[in-house]
């Protein structure tokens, strides 16, 4: 897209976005490693570009929904780090007190659902987030981002064709890394894209380059404001690739090398920063104090974490029922 | 019926004769007439010149409140029970339904991983404020539309659980449902609907109840004794309240003297009502329509031999439908179906 | 379809199973009416062709799955129909063994599994049944028969998308009578046929004058073909209309007078009763005598029924477990 | 574990040291060579450089069987499912699996609608022969991977229901299931695989067990006494028939002498063993990870509270997960898994 459009500032926002996604996520893998975090953890390295792009879309108001790989999204909508931190720690000042743990992640309160876990799950809430914005007559929109895996869900397609019928506005997001686990999508699905799925309900669907920011920005953009405008829901495919293996656990012996190769030459990161210093948008020593700035930001967020109080045992009980 | 409702309030119940299926319409539009934020979803509810549901509950509703109100789904039970429990999270409170309780497992992902833990997983911050609707009982159907399923939403932490068995009670609980802030699977038997016209049942009971023409409210949790007795207490919910009242007549000629416990709600549960009863009796017959392995009167008896156990003076006995599909020809069905001779028979062994 | 490959046995052959059909229904319908039979019913007149010409393009083998209003497709896949009306009767000789009832009419043994009642949910069934013979090498295909109203569930996206990437041998049968019980299907779909949505998993999708039994025929044949030689599923469309009500209890106040006079015009029996009589396949005469001889035949099957023995009520505790 | 199978067998057990998963894999293995009709259905299950599922069960398999017996499944669980139900109508025995015993929810239609009921709907004409494999048990990944779903199959008719605490129960009842022509759901607790390498789970007691050489088939409803007592029974299943048998070894430090029963099919159930031990007991404590109200522990207690009512010297109790989503702090998830000192406690509870 037209970058001039947008201001430095807005980019350089998202420049920062982007690395803090990227570093919170290389800090939750060291800190891992070093056993100081229970659980497992799906990491999206190399995603940045499309949990930013389309969160900088978004407005107050907006709904976003995840799904069991959700760290990025939650730092791209823009959820303090410390809380996102203190709950991968499982600590009462987590963003779900200690109770949603890295699948979970997200705060409604700030924008975003926590995540759902179950592939698929997730994407009926968001319609339905979207029933209620068009029913109360609110200017809002529901993001749902999912995998290209959970394209293959009946829930999806029940849902696209209710939201396609009743106009909501939602946009429905696919993060197609190509891969579900270690199923390739081309064993999965006979089509060539996710975005030729959207005919069946008779709504636009786009690909997108997943690693260009600033790309997935503008679809989001449009498909927002048609969503916005009572012209219904989009289905954007973003084509991106996770850098890292499935899991904590898995080492990704089902990806070649060089195809991971390849896809590391389009990192997000790298891109915007060439982009950016060939532009003269950013400096060398500019790209130092960003990441320093993060560092530093990470920092406190694990410095709060790890003095945050744990739950009590008995809170297990709680929350529950609302009354 | 005799006494359709908890023996304190029954003495101010006045009104008119209603049945079930006037009773959850009426009590739809009251709240919904009261707070803008509720809305029904479902296969086949507005549709004009349609059904109002399978079995009426929701015809004219659609008049009055619009399509934007009452929408009408396609038949996508997991999509539209997700979206349901999306727009309870957005400030909504929609009462959905299946047509048959037995399309209640096509959304078990969305009601029992969902709707059941969203409140938990996010610390409290949610709650999901929706309503269920899902119609029980064998009718000559067969397998798939016949099962009785409360049992399995007993077992999910976070969902609340109603099967009121009675016009006064499914009023009064399903108002109470729609403003609760949890999600509620609200069971309605089908032969004690009462439908009207094309859509009415044979085989039901007593069909018609007393509703007060004021508004009223039932609290959750709160079961009603809808008959007194010394000798056995009978536990039963939906249709079986109705078959353990004209077994418990059959006793009574008998000198057995049965209470008859109406459940009201499976979760909250009224066990103090159970145990007070039961220490007083000594003798406990659960009854339910549900299978009986894994169904909620084992919950019943299970509580019973923990907390009552002293008081025991034969053994809990239950009387549910055989572990079995639902069959279809009659003759099967009526053998599936407890009837009132092996509630009576269930009674006179454990009272020997 | 150029009849003239078809013999004229053949062609009178699915003239008589229409007949059948078309008359077991309207049997069946006064028989309720009378209260002589259990449980509820959902009938199929005006789907005459649909279910006649699709069996007639199967083959012994071959699997037939089907739904909530399955009568025609059991008639016209050769289940004799004193099984069925005892079935509905709700007699031990039946179908199945009275179990059953109206909505699960079915013998797999003849060809046809019980039906399945749960909107949509037979469709997973017959891939089963297609992987089963891909797998065991028969030259078999399954059929699947499903309403407009089961293309908005889940299973049947999630069923038709693995069977496109395995290449099962089923074929995938929409009867497109417009209305899922009392919605109509323009409320609940974005696209204007059915097979459009075939695209979503690249195989080939079709739509047929579902009035026309030889139309259906060939259309079927073919996609069987496709099956039977390793090419993998097809979704065919077939465009009907039925007379009654959804169910017995149902007077179709939603759909109008001249949509349902129209329809009634296109009637697939009177249409080939017609044609037939034209082209010199029929005569007047002719045409009686197969309605006396369709008529006996019920006659016999109603009388088997109503002097079989009913089911002992303690036969509602076998047949749960195979051991 | 001191003391895995029945007594019985146990003195006769000679083979080798073999992990859940070998075990299972084994009898996968075994199954497959000997009936080409066995195929597996799943997600990951036989990817080149992949995991051999969630927990390395099917490692290997599709080298030795190839892609057509080892099929990848896309994330359709409800489809995959029902494909398995159309292949055992034709004639195959697939056994299926979900990553997380959660899935089972997606797939509940298709499990408890048609798998369950297709013989009965046919009047006994069909047979559904096939597996369904489910990782169940919490481990610190929250609500909706850690749930314990035995209890909600135990109560659709149709179904059988196993869940093997050792490897030697797992292999000879997963083979026995694989050869029965009714459906099975087949529980396997995360943290008893005993998986290695980067599957590994954190947390397990002792993982690995005596499997003979030769082969065997285990019967279902045939419980195993895994320890003789004569003050108290626990009844338990999967990871708690460790945490049991743990408990038992302090109680007998305190002179109280617990007899542990591992059900090891819950679908049937043997009742039998159960009731003999009680006799002989006169106590009962039931213990399971499931959550507590309507869990399979509430059907023991009204099985024993119908038939043994006469023995019983104490209240029935049950050590289970509260009604609670998993929360995913281990903290509280160690609440919400019973502990040995909680089964410790009720057992000294109910014995004063
Ligand atoms: C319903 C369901 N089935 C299976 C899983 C196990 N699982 C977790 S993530 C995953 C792969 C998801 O792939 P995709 O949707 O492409 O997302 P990605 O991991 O690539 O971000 C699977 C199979 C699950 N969580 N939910
Ligand atoms: C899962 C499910 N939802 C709802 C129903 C109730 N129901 C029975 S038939 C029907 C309409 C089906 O329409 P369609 O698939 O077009 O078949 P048709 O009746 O037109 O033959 C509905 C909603 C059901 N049986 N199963
Ligand atoms: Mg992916
Ligand atoms: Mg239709």
């Amino acid at each position: 897209m037209n970058q001039s459009l947008l201001t430095r500032e807005r980019r350089l926002g998202m420049y920062r976005k982007m690395l803090l996604c990227r570093m919170f996520e290389d800090r939750v893998n060291s800190l891992f490693l070093q056993g100081r975090m229970p659980g497992t953890i799906h990491q999206a390295q190399g995603q940045e570009a499309s949990a930013v792009g389309v969160c900088e879309a978004l407005q107050v108001g907006d709904m976003l929904t995840s799904t069991h790989r959700p760290h990025e999204h939650a730092v791209a909508r823009g959820i303090p780090v410390k809380f996102l931190m203190a709950e991968l720690f499982a600590k009462s000042t987590g963003c779900c007190h200690g109770k949603g743990g890295s699948m979970h992640m997200g705060d409604a309160e700030l924008g975003m659902l926590p995540a759902i876990a179950i592939v698929g799950g997730g994407v009926p809430l968001a319609a339905g987030y979207a029933l209620s914005f068009k029913y109360l007559k609110k200017p809002s929109v529901a993001a749902c981002f999912f995998g290209d895996g959970a394209v293959n869900q009946g829930v999806f397609h029940e849902t696209i064709n209710m939201a396609a019928i009743w106009d909501l506005p939602v946009v429905f997001v696919c993060e197609n890394n190509k891969y579900g686990a270690s199923t390739v999508i081309d064993s999965v699905m006979k089509v060539k894209t996710v975005s030729a799925r959207a005919s069946a309900y008779g709504i636009p669907g786009k690909t997108v380059d997943g690693n260009d920011v600033f790309e997935v920005y503008r679809a989001t953009l449009e498909a927002a404001d048609r969503a916005r405008t009572g012209q219904g829901p989009t289905l954007l495919e973003l084509e991106t690739y996770r850098f890292a293996g499935h899991s904590r656990s898995d080492p990704g012996h089902y990806r070649s090398k060089e195809e991971v190769a390849a896809w590391k030459k389009r990192d997000p990161i790298v891109r915007f920063e060439t982009d950016a210093q060939s532009s003269g948008l950013l400096t060398e020593p500019e790209i130092v104090d960003y990441r320093a700035s993060v560092e530093a930001e990470l920092n406190d967020a694990v410095a709060f974490a790890e003095s945050s109080p744990s739950p009590l045992a008995e809170e297990c009980l709680t929350d529950v029922y609302a009354e | 019926m005799s006494t359709p409702n908890n023996l304190i309030e029954k003495t101010e119940v006045e009104g008119r004769k209603l049945s079930i299926v006037e009773a959850l319409r009426e009590a739809l539009q009251e709240e919904m007439r009261r707070d803008e934020r509720v809305i029904l979803l479902g296969e086949d509810i507005g549709i004009k010149g349609g059904f109002g549901g399978a079995f009426t509950v929701t015809l004219g509703l659609s008049e009055e409140f619009g399509s934007q109100r009452v929408l009408d789904t396609p038949i996508s039970e997991a999509g539209f029970t997700g979206i349901a429990v999306g727009a309870a999270l957005g400030g909504l409170r929609p009462v959905a339904d299946v047509q048959y309780g037995d399309f209640l497992f096509l959304a078990m992902d969305q009601l029992a991983n969902h709707a059941a833990k969203l409140r938990y997983m996010s610390g409290g911050k949610l709650k999901v404020p929706m309503v269920m609707r899902a119609p029980v009982g064998a009718t000559t159907r067969g397998a798939q539309h016949g099962q009785s399923l409360e049992s399995h939403f007993m077992h999910v932490p976070g969902l609340r659980v109603a099967c009121p068995s009675n016009p006064y009670d499914a009023k009064g609980l399903l108002k109470t449902a729609i403003r609760m802030n949890d999600p509620v699977i609200f069971f309605e038997h089908k032969l004690l609907y009462g439908s009207k016209g094309s859509r009415k049942e044979a085989g039901g009971l007593e069909l018609f109840g007393t509703v007060p023409r004021e508004e009223y409210l039932l609290p959750f949790g709160q079961a009603s004794r809808v008959r007194q007795g010394r000798d056995v207490t009978i536990v039963a919910n939906l249709l079986m309240v109705h078959k353990s009242l004209l077994a418990a007549k059959t006793l009574a000629e008998q000198s057995i003297e049965a209470e008859v416990i109406d459940v009201r709600t499976l979760v909250p549960f009224d066990w103090e009502t159970v145990f007070e009863s039961v220490s007083r009796t000594g003798r406990l017959i659960i009854v339910h329509e549900d299978t009986l392995t894994g169904g909620w009167g084992a919950e019943v008896a299970a509580r019973v031999a923990d907390s009552c156990i002293g008081y025991l003076q034969g053994p809990i006995r239950r009387v549910t439908a055989p572990d079995t599909p639902v069959p279809f020809a009659p003759v099967m069905e009526n053998f599936f179906v407890p009837s009132v001779e092996k509630i009576v028979n269930a009674v006179k062994e454990i009272c020997q």
